[in-house]
């Protein structure tokens, strides 16, 4: 637990990865959220991903050990550093991809129906198209 | 001999052969051509209904829960998957409402689809159930989240392949509010995993519990819990969020409608209660106060839900609000918590689930029967022009509203009952439940008159004979929801039971 | 030490990086910057010992999705300039009726 | 003459009175929005209530979004430290992953041995999202042909400021030399997978890349005579089916405590690992196939 407010300093100092990841998070949910251009949001949505990959993969980091390829026949775990996180966010790098390639699509046909990139208008000319 | 057959221990591979049938015709779908994949789905999920099934009986013959490694090594270090009652009879009823949806639309699927684009829909319908097979089999968390994107994906597919502009726009903000559930969904199970080290639902909930008791880490398990469970209830769409319901089922063919809405979002829904039970374990979830936001939001999404029903001028886009207030129920169920709560929970994940599609499905058809047109002034009448389809929608609406003999009077009946044995909030209880069913009355019996209501032209009737596999499969749910609705006991047995071994 | 100001530095350009495609007002601006921010990341995972990721984020991150960002915007420019001819087409066969 | 309710009702029941009438009447005339190039002009029926209603929303996001920032940053604060030996992460599943992955799976590298062997049924699950993408991908793109208004085919041109790099010439003599380099490190990288860094994704990613690039530079005709429709199925199909197969095999094997046929080999060498190089192989072929495809049906709207 954090008991003063030197405490919380050490602690940011030590966790700034942490810090940065939860930042880029930030960075790209109010891009996808709070943008209306669409190829914006796909942005947004790469950024917090990536947010998330380096929170994830800085948990794994253990400070002076070498990545988990066993080099010279020495098979201490001491050595090397947690390779879980590295094969989770290998994971999550192809979804990334392929929701990115499924997105763009989408705007892409859009843009060819109303061509607009902004949500706001499509679903404007979209109404109108319905009522008329 | 039968019990000897079904007690022995190859059933257990099961669930595997399945998830890989599944993942193989998705794959082979990919050179036929549309009426093969169509065929080959079917065969499918037929074939899966009975694996299912076959497990079902064993773990009902046997009476305990067993898990299966996936590969050569145990529990901490291999991925894994599990079964004990709820997880096999769930997969089993979310086969059969695919099964029926799909083959009840099935001539809307050849209007709706390009010609060259038909395995496609079949591609995407075969990944949709291993999608949800393994939601419902898997024991491991990141599992979860790999099949929840595959689903995803899936259903977005399942929208967006209608042609037109309408269901681009629906697909596209589907899309952005799935993806935003699921970045929550993710970042909640890395901080999890940052305070416990595991990815696996037994250890898990171990260290879990340890780390929750050693008071370290409060602030990081209850944000990360909160993420966890709010991406997911954003996923099947709770609802502040359930904007984009009616967008979505009501441009999407009805097969797609019935899909979405009874079984994806449902499967998102049990993998949420699998989490609670399983990772979190119900004390730790229930110290959070978590479960409090949970039942005001259902209450709140019973109502408001229901207002926007009666609002909505579209017959499709009136049921589709309708899912958003039964949606509202499950996750009042589940914030109550009790074991009485929870049994009412899973009667309505199966009442919703075998009953929405009936409405999409036949909403679909009466829309048809009135040269396309969704609004209520163009379906009067459409009753006498589609009879099957009329009264399908007439029973669906029943069991909606909770009349006696259909499923959806068991479930209400049942929160009503736990409702009693719920302390301080009884009363909040029964007044959302009474509130919510005066409302369902009045949208669908609304619905229902106008339906039955004026003249038609005899000329304009749609036969038996021209919708043969629709009628077929629309009724075998309005079948089933009656079956469930008149005798419940052995479900609630078996309810009982699958919880009784979830909580382990 | 070396290592934890280099990891600073490129932290930080991450985060300037992540900004600049928030406010740029150009989307190939925007593009271009994410591309960028793709490989500082990769070298990012080098310096946390996660080769694997490194060269999977330049060759997907970088590579295959700035690829697609940029024909993305290509087909959309497309569509752009095919309404425009549309447009010219129309007026001009307007014209004509005219006289 | 006024009808009373009744009258009204059982009028309606007919269906010759109607109570929704009313708002039917008053539907604003449509407004058709015209297209001028650059800006759109639409007339909006309630300029002054979107504006609101987007004001509000915008408000609500910042503070939906600062709401989630501040509890995250209040959240992570209290995780166990960074680069710290004694985290919660670091446990027996870690130490059996490192200590015994080489003798278990046959793999010096230790994340190729986690991804393929040890948690082998999510990266199963990873290749069919890209499957599920490329079938989103081809019914969202496929046979988009460019057309006018009346129906009739229009030709491909390329856009004002943008480069056709198959007519530079810069472009088309660097790359030249460097197709055959990043095609051999791709295929480097994707066989060695289980003895260096990289591995199926990777080396397929790198492999795609080569493919995009010789086809942005020597025209998508030359390219999709050699890489046609045809194949890139066909090479999809057997690379899933074998992947889907092997594994359901070792997961049959492992859970039935059945004798599995595939030896390790002896780790660090090329032939070694058992099934993860083929696994990375075929993985390298389907991430390779659906890059070219993605590019193909974002660049023409086909392959063949």
């Amino acid at each position: 637990m954090l008991t003063s407010f030197e405490d919380l300093w050490i602690h940011v100092a030590e966790n700034y990865i942490v810090i940065v990841s939860i930042i880029l998070f930030g960075i790209g949910f109010t891009m996808l959220l709070f943008s209306r251009n669409l190829l914006k949001k796909v942005v947004g949505l790469n950024i917090m991903d990536t947010g998330v990959y380096l929170l994830l993969v800085s948990m794994g980091y253990i400070d002076g050990r070498h990545a988990p390829i066993i080099a010279d026949g020495i098979t201490d775990a001491a050595n090397y550093i947690n390779p879980i996180p590295s094969g989770l966010v290998l994971t999550g790098i192809v979804v990334s991809v392929s929701v990115t390639a499924i997105m763009l699509s989408l705007i892409v046909r859009l843009y060819e129906k109303y061509h607009s990139l902004n949500l706001d208008e499509i679903y404007e000319l979209r109404n109108k198209e319905e009522n008329a | 001999m039968l019990q000897s057959l079904f007690a022995s221990d190859f059933i257990e591979n099961f669930p595997l052969f399945a998830i890989i049938l599944c993942l193989l015709c998705a794959v082979i779908s990919f050179v036929l051509s549309g009426s093969g994949a169509r065929r080959l789905t079917y065969v499918l999920v037929s074939v899966g209904m009975g694996l299912n099934c076959s497990v079902l009986l064993h773990n009902l013959i046997t009476g305990e829960r067993f898990t299966y490694m996936m590969g050569h090594f145990p529990a901490p270090w291999g991925n894994e998957i599990a079964a004990g009652l709820l997880e096999p009879a769930f997969a089993l009823l979310f086969g059969v409402v695919i099964l029926c949806s799909v083959a009840a639309g099935k001539s809307r699927i050849l209007l709706d689809v390009r010609a060259d684009k038909q395995n496609f829909y079949y591609i995407l319908v075969d990944l949709a159930q291993v999608a949800m097979f393994a939601l419902c089999y898997t024991n491991d968390i990141f599992t979860g989240y790999v099949f929840i994107e595959i689903c995803t994906l899936a259903s977005c597919g399942l929208l967006m392949i209608r042609e037109g502009g309408k269901p681009l726009v629906a697909a596209t903000r589907y899309m952005i509010f799935n993806l935003i559930g699921s970045g929550m969904f993710l970042i909640g199970i890395t901080l999890l995993y940052g305070v416990t080290g595991h990815l696996l639902f037994p250890q898990l909930q171990e260290t879990a519990a340890a780390a929750w008791s050693s008071g370290m880490y409060h602030g990081v398990m209850v944000v990360s819990i909160g993420l966890t469970v709010s991406g997911l209830a954003i996923k099947s769409g709770l609802f502040p969020f359930h904007f984009w319901m009616p967008d979505t089922y009501g441009t999407a063919t009805p097969s797609s409608s019935g899909i979405l809405s009874g079984v994806i979002s449902k499967g998102y829904i049990f993998l949420l209660i699998k989490i609670i039970y399983r990772v979190y374990g119900l004390d730790l979830f229930m110290e959070t106060g978590i479960q409090n936001i949970l039942f005001l939001f259902g209450i709140a999404g019973m109502i408001i839900g229901s207002v926007s029903a009666i609002r909505a001028r579209t017959i499709t886009k009136m049921t589709a609000f309708s899912s958003a207030a039964q949606i509202g129920y499950i996750f009042m169920g589940i914030g109550m918590g009790t074991r009485e709560a929870m049994i009412a929970v899973f009667f309505h994940i199966c009442a919703h689930a075998i009953t929405k599609p009936v409405l999409f499905l036949a909403g679909g058809a009466l829309i048809d029967a009135s040269d396309g047109k969704r609004d209520f002034n163009a379906l009067r009448g459409a009753a006498h022009r589609n009879p099957q389809a009329g009264f399908a929608f007439l029973c669906g609406s029943l069991s909606m509203i909770g009349f006696p003999i259909f499923t959806g009077f068991i479930s209400k009946l049942y929160f009503a009952l736990s409702a009693f044995a719920f302390p301080h909030k009884s009363m909040l209880v029964l007044l959302a439940l009474a509130v919510s069913t005066i409302l369902n009355v009045i949208y669908f019996m609304y619905v229902s008159v106008i339906l039955y209501s004026g003249k038609t032209d005899p000329a304009r009737r749609v036969g038996f004979r021209q919708q043969r596999t629709f009628t077929v499969a629309v009724f075998v749910l309005v079948l089933v929801n009656v079956a469930i609705g008149l005798h419940s006991q052995p479900l609630t047995s078996l309810f009982e039971a699958g919880l009784d071994l979830f909580l382990g | 030490m070396l290592r934890e100001i280099f990891l600073l530095l490129l932290l930080g350009g991450l985060i300037f990086c992540a900004i600049a495609t928030a406010v740029s007002k150009r989307l190939m601006k925007m593009i271009i910057v994410y591309m960028a921010y793709s490989l500082i990341m990769s070298v990012i995972w080098l310096l946390l010992e996660s080769p694997d990721l490194g060269i999977t984020e330049a060759a997907v991150g970088a590579g295959v999705t700035g690829v697609l960002f940029y024909l993305a915007l290509r087909r959309i420019h497309q569509f752009d300039k095919d309404a425009a001819d549309q447009d010219a087409q129309n007026n001009s066969g307007k014209d004509e009726q005219g006289e | 003459m006024k009808k009373t309710f009744w009258q009204k009702l059982s009028a309606w029941h007919k269906g010759e009175f109607d109570f929704t009438l009313k708002t039917t009447d008053h539907v604003d005339p449509p407004i058709i929005h015209e297209y001028t190039g650059k800006e759109h002009t639409i007339q909006a029926l309630s300029r002054k209530e979107r504006a609101f209603s987007g004001a509000l929303y915008n408000v609500l996001c910042v503070l939906f979004c600062l709401i989630l920032i501040g509890v995250l940053l209040g959240a992570v604060v209290s995780l166990p430290p960074h680069g710290n030996a004694e985290n919660p992460a670091v446990n027996e599943v870690m130490d059996r992953y490192v200590e015994e992955g080489m003798q278990e799976t046959g793999a010096v590298n230790t994340v190729a041995g986690m991804i393929l062997d040890y948690r082998a049924f999510d990266t199963l699950g990873e290749s069919f999202v890209l499957f599920t993408a490329v079938c989103a991908v081809t019914i969202l793109m496929k046979n988009t042909k460019r057309t006018a208004p009346d129906g009739t085919p229009l030709p491909m041109v390329v856009a004002p400021g943008i480069v056709d790099y198959s007519k530079d010439n810069i472009v088309k003599t660097v790359s030249r030399f460097l197709i055959p380099f990043i095609f051999v490190f791709g295929v480097y990288v994707l066989l060695n997978g289980h003895l260096s860094p990289g591995g199926g994704f990777s080396g397929g990613a790198i492999l795609g890349s080569a493919l995009i690039l010789f086809s942005m530079v020597y025209g998508e005709d030359r390219a999709a005579a050699i890489f046609s429709e045809r194949l890139i199925k066909t090479v999809v199909l057997v690379s899933l089916s074998f992947y889907a197969i092997a594994k359901s095999y070792s997961f049959f094997t492992g859970a039935n405590h059945l004798h599995s046929i595939i030896s390790q080999g002896i780790p660090g060498r090329i032939l070694s690992a058992g099934l993860i190089l083929p696994l990375n192989v075929a993985v390298g072929f389907v991430v390779c196939c659906t890059m070219y495809s993605f590019y193909m049906y974002f660049r023409r709207g086909r392959i063949q």
